[in-house]
């Protein structure tokens, strides 16, 4: 594999030609933040977080799909993507019913997270307050659409690793949706195995576990980077 | 340096930032030394007094009572701090928002769970009438500063108030804007 | 098939034709206008006048006249005939006898006829886009034949690229690049893609091409199909145009049957094949990547480009991707010579651009010019200016993704260069006509709400963020906005375009910063109507006191 | 082929010669699963809209999970899940249409008929539907009654046209 060199911020980087420039910033401990991404699963490029400036074009590209290139010049963190970055969470503040105080995913939540570090400290858009569904019918999980952010990641991880698509996104613009098969109860689901990787993919409380009460509940996402290793490289990572 | 005039209010939520106001104990007495609580739901005072330095509001705008005294808060105040998530966000208080409006609420309260005398509450004068929605205080007056949490804890509550005392301009980060 | 059969099929056609032809419009406007009643009682009166060996009723393409359809002329005389009815339908017909004509007439000498120029629509309104031999007898297939047997696909093109054909679907890419590059990359398979999921609303010209002469398009995807190696074409048409499906697949069975698609096209080695997809009412499906997920069966969502089609497009496999109108010149240019082609227009914009002229303005209707005619000549001249007696404000391009040009610039040169420094775009060829009585904040919501409707959902800053820019241009124009909306307003409009992930978001504030650009005192004039708001209205209706 | 990829689904309990009819669809293009839009188009051609059940059917015999197949169905507009009714009435929105006063026409019928665009009067009689434009622009404002296009429409056109196929009680009092 060929090596390439590129600059990001200002740090020379060499990276193998394959990799995206995600990869190679978090090879060389450079963060850029992300929200759809999740290591283990097909990049997605909908948040629109890992953004970043390329030397020599005027387009914003997202680190997650974009693979490097020789003498590539990025910038991560300019006063212009940490704007755009603040937009982003609070249009996904404003778009969904997120109560943090509430939620299960309080502290372990990566939309929350997200919001300190771009420094959102109140919403500056309306809040739309959309009218969405709970579903409880499923034995071990629950999903409460009010948190979701459609980052696909519990289609992706249902799909690419337990290969049993029982989630696909469905309608379109802000009437999307995460459905269970045909849109029924997930607890009546023929193809959802129960294995609970939608679970652990779920960037925010919107997937949990029953019984689940607020602030109390992990996600352990590594688990679905654990499962890729195991089975594409059969190294077991404990 | 003239004492800081400061002022607490409480609108639309649970008390639980002004409970964790209390929480600051002991440091309350250092702060007694610093300024005035000029106004605040914990001391008996009907009317918001002019001229104040710095307010905390707690709570979200959810009724019109809010939606008026809020006003005269901003009117007399200087610095206005929206105090908690349910003034910075709306949070549990605009938990009935989806439903597009009060009344869903009401019916279920009043007509729908009550086994006696099943009837909405309408006292004019005496009980104000709630807001369609339920708004986060900066949707109705300018905020200058914002001090999350639910309920903020107290080390934020003081770093908050330190900050005002100093006269410094009040701009958190990281943690200390954790909502929830 | 050789060209001898191509000769003999053209000759015969020729020869079968009567002195006399009656051409009705059948396009999509003239049919909802009931020409095929006027074309019934045409051949009826034909009939009972016995002239069937000296005159033909011919079901033609569109005329371009579309506001006074159904639309009829005869020929050799030219003489027009406009909203013509199936009762003054047969008086046409006395009329070749010396009968009174009671059908109104339409002056084909107007510039609304005159002042236009035909590549694309050469022989639209004048044959017979349902029969095969039509299109072969005014020199169809022609151009496939001689590239098949005398050019090199590099020699194509080349060609392609000295004429300076840029892509007709909106942004203006080097035709003859895009082609170079398919061409070039490796893959097994490769594909030919023609967008004909036309979306823009206030645009036609693809429908008209596709309904007045079918074959055209055939023909530019067969050769685009030779020079970049794919033997699979795919076209993809809206699901809304049932008629131009229809003639579509009638030109794909009678060119499959007449050898002119399917395998050893003129006893070449080249195979090629078009099959057509059928849309099912999603805009973003115009833009490339969520058009290939389309055809692929998928949810038309996109995905970020690079890697373009060209690399890695249907099935991972290099596509070519042009819009219907790209098509439908290539065939004339091959024909032709790139010189006679690039001997149109301006510098960098040349040929024809077909226009859909609608809105207010007197003539409405398709509009071909050259390429850099000035937008006056277009709106004013052949479009006649606004009716009853009003003064256009401005013209709108390039629709969801375009702007507003105001009446000051009606100087300009349309072309790609020059509609950009005005912030809009060329697009597809939707030119909407606005007079004074346009409110323009109202056309920027009127777009916000399109572009939020068709968002997919897949990004946030597009699925979100025009939400959010709905309900400020909605604030605005209810007068309940403060110059700190405003403010938010333009901030939102520029993320959005920055950062969603294709061109539905990109380009979907260009309406409202285009008005805020020109018209910036409309909105002004709706924040001082709002007033600074000393004390806050109570802005939400109370509830309690509904005591039932 | 392995005995579990020839493994054909069972036919549609119900005997519906339509199923059959969809079917045929299927077995022209393949049963390929890239196909799908196609075969929607197909599917809503024959039975009018999209039931939870046909869609199963659909994704049985193509093999594909049942959510993608929910996923395309409801991502375009021409496919509906719910029954239409007897009569469709569509006003076209694009942007000719708007500057000639579409939006006093789908307000006029929406008022008169008391339904929302983009749904069915509660007898079942009328659905009210916008388009995003049908290239028709040169008789704008149009309309689409009953899959017949109409251009040049006014509200009172419009709302006579529709009050002789309606019957009494779909309008509202005038």
């Amino acid at each position: 594999m060929s090596v390439t060199t590129l600059t990001i911020d200002g740090k020379l980087i060499s990276a193998s030609q394959d990799e995206t420039i995600l990869d190679a910033a978090r090879g060389a401990g450079i963060q850029i933040p992300t929200l759809c991404y999740v290591d283990g699963l097909s990049a997605h490029g909908g948040c629109r977080l890992c953004l970043v400036e390329i030397g020599g074009s005027s387009r914003l590209q997202p680190a997650c799909f974009m693979k490097v290139a020789e003498g590539m010049v990025v910038q991560t963190d300019t006063e212009k993507l940490r704007e755009y970055r603040k937009m982003i969470v609070e249009l996904l503040f404003a778009e969904g019913n997120h109560v943090c105080s509430i939620c299960v995913a309080n502290g372990n939540c990566e939309l929350q997270t997200q919001a300190m570090d771009v420094g959102m400290d109140h919403e500056r858009l309306d809040y739309t307050y959309p009218q969405r569904q709970v579903d409880l019918s499923h034995e071990r999980f629950g999903i409460d659409h009010n948190r979701c952010i459609l980052c696909t990641r519990c289609v992706r991880a249902c799909d690419e690793l337990e290969g049993a698509h029982t989630w696909d996104v469905a309608g379109r613009g802000s009437n999307s949706k995460v459905v269970t098969d045909l849109n029924q109860p997930w607890g009546d689901s023929p193809t959802c195995t129960s294995c609970g990787k939608c679970f652990m993919a779920c960037p925010t409380g919107a997937i949990f576990k029953q019984g689940a009460t607020v602030a109390e509940m992990d996600h352990h996402r590594a688990k679905l980077e654990f499962l890729v290793n195991a089975r594409e490289k059969k190294q077991w990572h404990v | 340096m003239a004492r800081l005039k400061l002022a607490t209010v409480w609108l639309g939520g649970c008390s639980g930032c002004h409970m964790s106001f209390l929480d600051l104990d002991e440091w309350l007495i250092d702060l007694a030394q610093l300024a005035d609580i000029v106004f605040t739901p914990i001391m008996d005072r009907k009317v918001y007094p002019e001229n104040v330095d710095a307010v905390l509001v707690e709570g979200a705008i959810a009724n019109e009572d809010h939606f008026e005294f809020i006003q005269d808060v901003r009117e007399r105040s200087k610095l206005l701090i929206s105090f908690g998530d349910c003034a910075v966000t709306g949070n549990v208080t605009a938990f009935r928002n989806p439903l597009g409006s009060a009344l869903p609420v009401l019916e279920r309260s009043y007509l729908e769970l009550p086994d006696l005398d099943p009837h909405l509450p309408v006292e004019p004068g005496i009980v104000p009438r709630l807001l369609e929605r339920v708004v986060p205080v900066h949707a109705v007056v300018k905020v200058d500063a914002y001090l999350p949490g639910c309920p903020p804890p107290p080390d934020r509550i003081r770093l908050a108030l330190e900050t005002l005392v100093a006269g410094k301009p009040l701009e958190l980060h990281g943690k200390d804007i954790k909502f929830g | 098939m050789e060209l001898s059969d191509l000769h003999d099929i053209a000759a015969r056609e020729r020869a079968n034709r009567p002195p006399v032809e009656i051409r009705c419009c059948s396009a999509a406007g003239c049919v909802s206008s009931n020409s095929p009643a006027v074309l019934e009682e045409l051949r009826g009166a034909v009939q009972s006048a016995g002239l069937q060996d000296r005159v033909k009723v011919a079901a033609v393409g569109c005329m371009r006249l579309c506001c006074q359809g159904p639309l009829v002329q005869t020929v050799p005389d030219g003489a027009l005939y406009q909203k013509v009815t199936p009762e003054s339908a047969p008086s046409i017909i006395a009329g070749l006898q010396g009968g009174q004509v009671t059908a109104e007439r339409c002056d084909a000498a107007a510039p609304f006829f005159t002042q236009q120029a035909s590549v694309v629509l050469e022989n639209s309104g004048k044959i017979e886009p349902e029969r095969i031999e039509a299109y072969i007898a005014v020199e169809g297939y022609h151009a496939l034949h001689h590239v098949l047997r005398e050019m090199t696909p590099a020699e194509v093109i080349q060609t392609i690229t000295r004429s300076g054909l840029r892509g007709r679907g909106g942004a203006g890419y080097p035709t003859g690049v895009k082609w170079a590059t398919v061409a070039k990359n490796p893959g097994e398979r490769k594909y030919v893609v023609c967008n004909a999921d036309e979306g823009d609303p206030g645009a036609f010209m693809n429908r008209s091409v596709l309904e007045s002469d079918p074959h055209r398009v055939l023909e530019g995807m067969a050769i685009a199909g030779y020079a970049v190696g794919a033997s699979q074409g795919y076209i993809y048409c809206r699901g809304e145009y049932p008629l131009a499906i229809e003639r579509l697949q009638k030109a794909i069975k009678q060119a499959n049957q007449r050898g002119l698609l399917g395998t050893d096209i003129f006893a070449s080695p080249f195979d090629f094949r078009i099959d057509i997809r059928i849309g099912a009412g999603a805009f973003v499906c115009g833009e490339e990547t969520a058009l290939m997920a389309s055809i692929m069966g998928g949810r038309g969502t996109p995905t970020p480009r690079p890697p373009y089609p060209a690399e890695k497009g249907l099935w991972e496999m290099p596509t070519l991707l042009n819009n219907v109108e790209t098509f439908a010149n290539v065939a004339a240019i091959i024909r032709r010579g790139p010189e006679w082609f690039a001997g149109i227009g301006t510098e960098r914009s040349k040929g024809t651009k077909v226009f859909c002229l609608t809105g207010k303005v007197v003539n409405t209707g398709l509009v071909e010019v050259p390429l850099g005619t000035p937008l006056r000549r277009i709106v004013e001249d052949i479009g006649g200016g606004a009716p009853d007696g009003g003064t256009i404000k401005a013209v709108q391009t390039g629709g969801p993704s375009g702007g507003c040009i105001p009446a000051e610039f009606l100087d300009t040169p349309v072309d790609y260069e020059s509609l950009a420094k005005l912030g809009s775009i060329m697009g597809s060829g939707g030119m909407i006509v606005m007079d004074q009585t346009t409110n323009m904040v109202d056309v920027a919501r009127y777009f916000m709400e399109f572009c939020m409707d068709e968002s997919c959902g897949k990004c946030v800053p597009c699925r979100a963020g025009t939400v959010q820019l709905h309900r400020l241009l909605s604030r605005i124009l209810a007068a309940e906005a403060g110059p700190e909306d405003m403010q938010r307003l333009e901030a939102l409009c520029q993320m959005v375009r920055d950062t969603s992930l294709c061109g539905l978001g990109q380009t979907a504030p260009n309406p409202t910063l285009s008005t805020i650009h020109y018209f910036r005192a409309e909105y002004e004039a709706l924040l001082q109507k709002a007033g600074p708001g000393q004390r806050r209205r109570l802005p939400l209706v109370a509830a309690t006191d509904n005591s039932r | 082929m392995t005995a579990e990829a020839a493994k054909k689904p069972p036919a549609h309990p119900s005997g519906d010669k339509r199923f059959k009819l969809l079917e045929v669809a299927m077995k022209r293009h393949q049963f390929r699963q890239d196909a799908l839009i196609e075969v929607l188009h197909a599917a809503q051609e024959l039975f009018g809209y999209l039931e939870l059940d046909l869609l199963l059917f659909i994704a049985r015999h193509l093999k594909l999970p049942p959510s993608r197949v929910y996923g395309v169905a409801t991502f375009y507009h021409f496919f509906t899940l719910k029954p239409q009714g007897k009569h469709t009435c569509v006003v076209c929105t694009g942007t000719a249409c708007f500057v000639k006063g579409a939006d006093a026409l789908l307000a006029a019928v929406s008022k008169q008929a008391s339904v929302a665009s983009g749904a069915t009067t509660t007898d079942g009689e009328l659905s009210l539907l916008t388009a995003r434009c049908l290239g028709a622009c040169g008789i704008a404002p149009a309309v689409v009654l009953d899959g017949k296009v109409m251009g040049h429409q006014d509200a009172a056109t419009l709302l006579s046209e529709l009050k002789g196929r309606l019957p009494d009680g779909t309008l509202g009092p005038a």
